[in-house]
């Protein structure tokens, strides 16, 4: 199996889908001949040509819209944002009219939306932003979060096959940090599906994104220094349609839940999760459930006050030592 | 001006009195405390949804707004179906989860617009985007009213259309009001064709009265894009003659203004140049007009035995897999 | 004390505001000679003149722009929302312009953004929503969902003398349906206090906005249908800053809770609302924390649609049940 | 021809070369790895910032993007602020909370852009309706690209700049790319002036290397701002002589446009202005130039003394209420 870059296992993903379908199509700014801002598609006009690898204007309403259209008429259209965090400036066609087609008039909309999300690049306020809750909020979108180079081409083929519109949330900061065997061929991940990215019995740490790599840090410093904890971290992979069973199972094996996440605290996706255990996992909590996030401000620039803002290791240590000390 | 045949004026005719009565017969069962939600309705600028969509192929598609019923009905849609959609039953093309003409049917080419106004051009322009992607001889014809043009989603998406000489006819429904705001508190041009000037598509102002100037306009600029030249811009001016919704008595309008459109009227101009142009008789008007008669009252009818839709079915559709 | 609506006693507050601070004005589409769609600036105009209440053309980020910009400056801009579902047409402005002024260069952008939310009016999926969600998430902005006649009036003062940027989401159904006594003088509801709408001892219901008085309902009901259980509701009445005292000391005190709100479920404020409870008052809980929320769809049209998606008294009846049968 | 004054100048000069050397220095910075983010530099289009916001009045206030630097300069932001705000320390304006030129200062009337391309330009226009409301005869200089102008934030506020007659001067910086993406594929005309037809606002194509023409075309324009005359478009064209940002290489620009623009850097081009006037001297000239450059040493120098922001304030000033 080659060895692939986060970033290089979406390019593939997308590439072979193109290659498969000619009803795929990317659009977005500064896809071309530039490649993207992250090179993501560098080369991918030279090779598919400018009607399927296709430059925009300045304008996400245009060319969000545009990739509505094209889907309502059968295309499956994959949008760039440049930057996750522009996706503010399309959001009501988003969350209204892609959102609500299928239900209104049973029109679907096959578009993919994919762009670099999160912190820990020193982006600074508008570009490390992880905007999924409004999303994962708005009936008829799905959400999804990849954290493996293996899943992100495995889940952008899901979400490009998939006959609703689908946010699909890369992290920049595992974009070149990421490297693992990814299959060369064609596989899926289904979407809505969680993975056990570590198995334990003591303890969940419920996750996604690049937070996944944080628990993991802390579960294996725990398992080394002596606590005697064995955390178990699930990986979520999907935030829409989410694989409750996965999170109840854990939990129900555990009897002690954290919640992490990169986002920021209130109204976070950590609630949700909260919301579902305190009511369907109530009765085997041996624990309160606490959340580890960043807290309620932008997302700072500056090393000292981003590195203060996001979740650490150090934080899940915390956490987990609390909730087991309970 | 065109020679207008025999079929054509008596199409026209009967879709714009059909947009007309129906519309009228929907404003009654408002009153009478029927109609679900609110009513928004085109009564004085018939001709132009009618003598534009008139001329789509099947496999063209129209985005109507809120006011372009005739639009609806060129393309298949049945008058009851509308009226159903108005009543929130379960046989509407929404069955009941959207209200007014809030709907869309892929199958008969009509793309739902939604009620943030200008959303529905960007969406147009994908559609026109895919016969290009397919290279499909086909065309969009995309409707929105003068307020709509204020929007940012407009700009982008009329940018857009030239950028890539897309295979669509935008129709400004100028009727010189957004709700109660006249076109002068709207922009400092006077009109959306000086607001279009900024993207290279051409323009052209037409008298939205006037069905066959209509018709005249929007054929060239149809065929124009079905040759690939790219978008066409078209103001057709006219007037909102009611309220903005059924429940607004638009008091701010100067009611001289509703005095002067009134005789302007497209459907009793219309009327006037087929008789003068013996092209119909008043016999075959009224002909025409009793057969519309008949059709709102059967519409009606058909629409009111509707059952409502069942709460069962409430989550069904969200998503795809759901179904 | 003067009899009064819900929308009357907005278009007070605002109104002695107006007359109190000339730095105050209100801005949006057909609020002027129109006075707007519900007529809640009706004679505004004429009282205060076209400088004061302002028309604008059909472009909300223009005026939104705008009020952000004299904001700025400092006035106090209103914006009126002619319906709150159009917010989603300004979110970049919001979110990413209002909301991290202060965090990021230390300027205050004291502007309310209010407007009409909520279904039950059949007004289907685009004049029905409770977009709250999305700003209570957003570090920065405060977020005022008035219940009562009473705090109508003294939230929006409280919003328009707060030098944070507030949305007021006023709930339709309520507009005309509400009538109380209201002081006619001045007088403030301060932000982040929330109220005991039904004192209780056997079972919180958390709620806000026109949910109130689906709980107040539920807790008659059960009170008079012999089931014997005392439900304490209490009615948030801002989600940011969020009193969680008063949630906490409630909860301490009834060790059950329901929450319930009008908006869709996932990653609705319940979320929140659950993990805090979660967190903070794990151990006095005697039953799992349920929700009780509109379903994951599209606000519907149709009367039995709309019905069913609306939660009723018969769903918290039924939920308050099953927790007391825990 | 404007008569340039010494003193003038001097001022335009050195605000010029300041500029251009203090962003030379920060993508040395940059290379070196001391830079926290990304850098943005307006090289070759000093001319247009530094010929516009030299003519405001100490209550005008200015909305620079990100290739605007002289107008951060010139409203008074001590160079050395830049430099700390670029280095994520805590006395840049931003305290280490945003980076680059994403900087505001109320007290020196600057308003700080954000990321989202065009999202100042509504809120430049509240800060003019502010005058506007105020009856304060002040003016707003408004900044953005020609990217900018795709978006529909951008066309919002110019029409709402245009239908209430805003104290406003609206300068696009033409430097005809947006990132890679060229103008010919951002439009179908061929100038934002021809853009800006449809609103009814009176616009000038200025050529943006020439620091007396934008001067003498930002004059008259704040000039009919103050008169309460309303908002002026100029475009000034240019070319961005450097990549995207410092991390770009640039490649999709045709290396010739590189080598014709050089030609007309605005520096070089101002100083033989002024030398051929013997408005100054090459010594003066070079006087001039070895301020900057100890401007610009000791701007490094006392920003990379200023400490890094102390985490513990992370959260101060998300609310007012929590200072
Ligand atoms: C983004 C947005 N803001 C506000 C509204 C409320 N609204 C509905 S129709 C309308 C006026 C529309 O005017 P115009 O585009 O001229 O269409 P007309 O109703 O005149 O046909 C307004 C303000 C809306 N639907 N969308
Ligand atoms: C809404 C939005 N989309 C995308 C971007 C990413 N981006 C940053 S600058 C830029 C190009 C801007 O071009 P222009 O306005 O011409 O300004 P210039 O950089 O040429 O000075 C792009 C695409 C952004 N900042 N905002
Ligand atoms: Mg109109
Ligand atoms: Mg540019």
């Amino acid at each position: 199996m080659p060895v692939m870059t986060y970033i290089e296992a979406i390019r593939k993903g997308i590439w072979e889908e193109m290659e498969r379908d000619d009803r795929v199509f990317m659009i977005g700014e500064d896809i071309g001949a530039h490649g993207g801002a992250f090179k993501l598609s560098a080369g991918m006009q030279e090779h598919f040509g400018p009607n399927r690898i296709v430059d925009t204007p300045l304008a996400e309403n245009a060319f969000v819209g545009a990739a509505i259209g094209a889907a309502l008429m059968g295309l499956r259209p994959i949008v760039e944002m440049q930057f996750a965090d522009f996706i503010s400036t399309c959001y009501d066609l988003i969350v209204n009219y892609a959102a609500k087609a299928r239900y209104r008039w049973a029109a679907g909309v096959p578009i993919v939306i994919r762009g670099p999300s999160g912190g820990g690049v020193r982006g600074g306020p508008f570009h490390s932003n992880n905007p999924e809750i409004a999303f994962v909020h708005t009936p008829g979108l799905k959400v999804v979060v990849p954290a493996t180079a293996y899943d992100a081409k495995g889940l952008i083929k899901a979400a490009i096959r998939d006959p609703d519109p689908v946010l699909y949330f890369e992290h920049k900061l595992l974009y070149r940090r990421i490297k693992e065997d990814v299959p060369a061929g064609d596989y899926v991940v289904p979407l809505g599906q969680a993975r056990v990215a570590r198995a334990g019995t003591d303890i969940s740490v419920i996750t996604y994104g690049a937070m996944v790599y944080v628990a993991l840090e802390a579960a294996e410093k725990l398992a080394q220094e002596g606590d005697g904890v064995d955390v178990e971290v699930i990986d979520l992979r999907c935030l829409v349609p989410l694989d409750s069973e996965a999170v109840l199972a854990s939990v129900r094996k555990t009897s002690r839940v954290i919640l992490l996440h990169e986002d920021t605290r209130t109204a976070g996706f950590a609630g949700e999760l909260a919301a579902q255990i305190a009511s369907d996992a109530f009765d085997c909590l041996d624990a309160p459930v606490l959340r580890v996030t960043a807290p309620d401000c932008p997302v700072p620039y500056s090393p000292p006050l981003e590195d203060a803002f996001l979740p650490h290791a150090s934080d899940v240590i915390a956490a987990v030592r609390r909730s087991m000390a309970y | 001006m065109a020679t207008v045949t025999r079929e054509l004026g008596s199409r026209l005719l009967s879709t714009m009195k059909l947009m007309r009565e129906l519309e009228h017969r929907i404003e009654n069962l408002y009153r009478q405390g029927k109609i679900v939600g609110g009513v928004f309705i085109g009564r004085g600028q018939e001709a132009i949804s009618a003598g534009s969509a008139i001329q789509t192929l099947p496999e063209d598609v129209v985005c109507p707004s809120h006011r372009d019923l005739a639009a609806f009905l060129l393309r298949g849609l049945p008058p009851w179906m509308v009226v159903a959609n108005y009543l929130g039953r379960k046989d509407g093309p929404t069955r009941g989860r959207d209200g007014n003409t809030h709907l869309g049917a892929l199958p008969l080419g009509i793309i739902s617009f939604i009620s943030s106004m200008a959303a529905i051009v960007p969406v147009a322009n994908g559609v026109a985007f895919s016969f290009q992607y397919r290279k499909q001889p086909n065309v969009v014809l995309c409707y929105f009213g003068d307020g709509a043009t204020s929007r940012g989603e407009w700009h982008e998406a009329m940018n857009f259309g030239a950028v890539f000489k897309l295979p669509i006819v935008y129709l400004c429904v100028n009727n010189q009001y957004a709700y109660s705001t006249p076109v002068s508190r709207q922009m400092a041009v006077e009109h959306i064709t000086d607001r279009a000037q900024g993207y290279g598509i051409p323009c052209q102002l037409v008298d939205g009265n006037d069905v066959l100037g209509v018709y005249e306009a929007a054929q060239k600029a149809i065929a124009r894009a079905r040759k690939g030249e790219g978008p066409t811009l078209l103001e057709c001016v006219t007037f909102r003659m009611s309220g903005h919704s059924a429940h607004d008595q638009a008091e701010y309008v100067p009611k001289e203004l509703f005095e002067k459109w009134q005789k302007k009227d497209p459907i009793l101009r219309f009327e006037k140049h087929l008789l003068e142009h013996n092209v119909l008789s008043r016999q075959d008007i009224d002909d025409v007009y009793s057969k519309v008669q008949a059709e709102v009252e059967s519409a009606v009818t058909r629409a009111e035995q509707s059952p409502y839709p069942d709460p069962s079915g409430l989550l069904e559709g969200v998503y795809a897999s759901a179904e």
